[in-house]
């Protein structure tokens, strides 16, 4: 019997694989950037139906308003966007044959472990699961190291990059 | 149901409501096209150049610098959620995040990368 | 139902297409979009794992959290990066920048 | 039940009664419910498109007053009194005009982008509150951040925009739409945490719950940073770089035309709309007024009402304001409302947990010294940019003497 979320999961399923072959295949890089915005949204789509909301709208927030934006804008940057052509699958076969080796590996991995053949709890998600996030942010017996540590990497991305990236005189 | 599939209902309304206007004047719009009309369209003036061009890098930097502010906002968020039941020490804590990027924010600004050239 | 091995399959698949990006892509931008392919699937595995194993801690949050950081630190000094390099040699082609220096 | 009860929760009994009806026929629960919702969200959904034909002959009619014009008028037209039809025509004719495509284009991009944009504006108001229960489509609650994340896809909308048109005024439309946009989300991210912290949910009713005294009194220079931050994001004057009509032509879609620009433009007066709604949840109180506890159907009066009144704001900036120049316009973002968010936001954690550990707890007694600190801000916000300016002018003043001498 197939239930509406498996329909749901497979939609936003084919959604990701699809943007994400997208990103490999597409010759023009503005495509393969366009691909990968419709892979982070399936992506997205998969977080709610595994009710994160808030991750469903970081991953819009960030990916996609974030990462993805730069990434065009370096697209454009670059290279006066359009040598349409480039040698896109040089080592494509030698590549293919590792990326599937590995997807054939975790594949057995995960069949041959019962373990992870579980339905996920029944009850509705803690509806303060975002507080309880919020005070384990900052609470010291719990993740306040990589709460400042990743403030001070925000901080090193900061300069760094606008160090590299500025315009030498 | 629940909110989630709610959300995903209208946002299919929402695509329908974005699809509908252009498809409706495609059905009642007319249809002559003419090479002149394909023209780029730069106030009447003949193109010239290539059209795409390669854009300073400046716009670049203020977009790189974004995304580590937005990165910073959406961690705020769910500390902002728990600010009202959390102990004062845990407040010094976010504000020490914070005051770290404003140190980042104050050195890039002294350093005049945020400066248009 | 939905069991859990289906979404760390589709993750697994989503790595794989990442790294196969990362490796045959040529350029540049095209590499790190693998990359971040790579940085969603653990993503996804994360969040699944909260889902399914412990939805009442926070730890796998937090992770998940961190990792989506990591991977925007990685995207905004790589892309940096990819223009000082293309403003050095006009090019992003890996093959291309095979000089140790230049 | 009277009529007047009826009425009192119009929505909200509509919805029963439909739902009543549809049972009645003898569907399963699931499929009622579903039903119901999907005729709500179509209604929730005509409502800002219907709104906004009145609202662009309102923006022409007060723009064109401020200009001394007259606007859109009925002189020798059928466009009805006070020319209130004008939008409608409008519309008709950008319905039945060729579309006109530019020879280069990338096909798929090229028309995905504007039905992106409309969808992203539309999807927006599922989550806003029209009133104490029931009248929301759906209360996410991460309510205020789905919008924010929402406008993430309208970045895109521009670059595809922009980029599928092939023409290099569309391209740098959109690169610097995105660049004045992408810089100006950040104080507003940063402004829309403080009513996030002081409701402690990001959930819009809980927000307009929370708001027993509206925010903007309680933290005004945030809800300052917030508005200027939102004009930004919508693109309106004085921030109206992404259309630059006499640099660029007219920005990232210059080569649409007929329905397809209709849409780009319908977009941006949803967009409008939304942000003063959003705006009206924050920091005015959202549904909050007299005798809505009785009739909740007065929700929607209420803030509609506010919402108005921050779109009319904004149309004022509209007709009165020049373009700001693109470096001014980053340099802004950057070096004035971005700090000014971040000191603000620390200022308001700690004197909110100062007077919370006070023992504060009457909600004007928390506003009060809630407000005395934002206006210490704004003094010294205000002194600072007097002492800058002052040196600025004596650099001038210097370096025009040694131009005599």
């Amino acid at each position: 019997m197939i239930t509406v979320q498996q329909v749901v999961f497979a939609l936003f399923a084919v959604l990701t694989l699809g943007g994400a072959i997208g990103v490999v295949a597409a010759r023009k890089l503005f495509h393969a950037a366009l691909w990968m915005v419709l892979a982070f949204f399936g992506v997205a789509g998969l977080y709610l139906l595994l009710e994160a909301p808030f991750f469903a709208a970081l991953q819009l927030f960030i990916y996609i308003g974030g990462i993805a934006v730069l990434t065009v804008m370096a697209i454009m940057v670059t290279r006066g966007i359009m040598k349409p052509k480039e040698p896109v699958f040089t080592y494509a076969i030698g590549a293919a044959g590792t990326a599937l080796a590995f997807l054939v590996m975790l594949g057995l991995f995960i069949f041959k472990t019962p373990v992870w053949d579980v339905a996920a709890p029944t009850g509705e998600v803690d509806p303060n699961g975002l507080r309880a996030l919020g005070q384990a942010l900052v609470s010291p017996s719990a993740y306040l190291l990589p709460f400042e540590v990743a403030s001070v990497l925000l901080l090193a991305v900061l300069v760094g990059a606008l160090f590299i990236a500025r315009e030498k005189e | 149901m629940s909110q989630y599939a709610l959300i995903g209902v209208y946002l299919i309304i929402a695509l329908i409501f974005g699809v509908a206007p252009p498809l409706l004047a495609w059905f009642l719009s007319p249809k002559k096209p003419n090479p002149y009309k394909g023209e780029v369209y730069e106030s009447g003036i003949k193109t010239f150049g290539p059209t795409w061009i390669r854009f300073k890098p400046q716009y670049y930097l203020f977009a790189l610098a974004f995304l580590v502010f937005d990165v910073e906002a959406a961690l705020l968020l769910p500390w902002a959620v728990a600010y009202l039941w959390l102990p004062l020490y845990a407040v010094i804590e976010a504000v020490i995040f914070i005051l770290i990027l404003v140190f980042g924010l104050v050195y890039v600004w002294r350093r005049g990368w945020l400066t248009w050239m | 139902m939905v069991p859990l091995s289906w979404y760390l399959l589709l993750a697994a698949a989503l790595f794989a297409i990442g790294l196969y990006a990362v490796m045959a892509r040529r350029n540049l931008i095209g590499m790190l979009m693998g990359l971040e392919l790579m940085l969603n699937a653990i993503n996804l595995n994360l969040i699944a794992f909260w889902r399914y194993l412990s939805p009442a801690t926070v730890r796998f949050r937090v992770l998940a959290i961190i990792v989506l950081v990591v991977a925007a630190g990685e995207a905004a000094v790589g892309l940096a990066l990819i223009v000082a390099v293309f403003r050095l040699r006009e090019t992003e082609n890996v093959d291309e920048l095979n000089l140790l220096r230049w | 039940m009277n009529v007047w009860q009826f009425l009192a929760d119009f929505f909200v009994n509509v919805g029963a009664w439909m739902g009543e009806l549809l049972s009645g026929w003898g569907l399963s629960p699931f499929w009622v419910s579903l039903i119901v919702k999907v005729v709500g969200g179509l209604a929730l959904a005509i409502g800002p498109l219907t709104a906004v034909l009145f609202l662009i002959w309102y923006a022409r009619k007060v723009i064109g007053r401020i200009q001394d014009r007259m606007g859109p008028t009925n002189d020798g037209t059928a466009a009805g009194p006070f020319a209130l039809l004008q939008a409608v025509a409008d519309a008709i004719k950008m319905l039945t005009k060729e579309f006109v495509f530019p020879k280069e284009r990338d096909r798929v991009v090229f028309l995905i982008a504007p039905v992106l944009a409309v969808a992203v504006a539309v999807a927006v108001w599922a989550v806003i509150p029209f009133g104490p229960q029931g009248m929301q489509f759906v209360d996410l609650n991460i309510g205020v951040f789905y919008v924010v994340a929402l406008a993430s896809l309208a970045f895109f909308a521009m670059l595809m925009a922009g980029w599928s048109s092939h023409n290099k005024y569309a391209n740098l439309g959109a690169f610097r739409a995105v660049s004045m946009i992408v810089s100006y989300e950040i104080p507003q991210m940063l402004a829309l945490l403080v009513p996030v912290m002081l409701a402690g949910s990001m959930g819009m009713q809980g927000l307009v719950r929370a708001q027993e005294v509206p925010f903007i009194v309680m933290v005004p220079v945030p809800a300052l940073i917030y508005f200027l931050a939102m004009t930004a994001e919508v693109g309106r004057l004085p921030f109206e770089q992404a259309e630059a009509d006499a640099e660029i032509v007219a920005g990232y879609f210059v080569e649409y035309s007929g329905m397809l620009f209709g849409a780009f433009y319908l977009a941006e007066f949803i967009n409008n709309l939304s942000a003063s709604f959003v705006f009206t949840v924050l920091f005015l109180g959202g549904w909050r007024g007299p005798w809505v506890e009785q009739a909740p159907v007065l929700g929607l009066v209420w803030i509609s009402l506010k919402a108005f009144l921050v779109f009319t704001l904004l149309t004022f900036f509209w007709g009165a304001m020049p373009r700001l120049r693109i470096d001014h316009i980053l340099g802004f973002s950057w070096k004035f409302l971005t700090p000014l968010a971040l000191v603000m936001l620390v200022v308001v954690a700690l004197v909110d947990k100062a007077v919370q550990a006070a023992g504060l707890t009457s909600p004007w007694g928390r506003a009060g010294w809630l407000f005395l600190a934002n206006a210490a801000v704004a003094l010294v916000t205000v002194a600072l940019l007097y002492r800058a300016e002052r040196r600025q002018q004596a650099a001038r003043e210097a370096r025009r003497f040694a131009i005599v001498r």
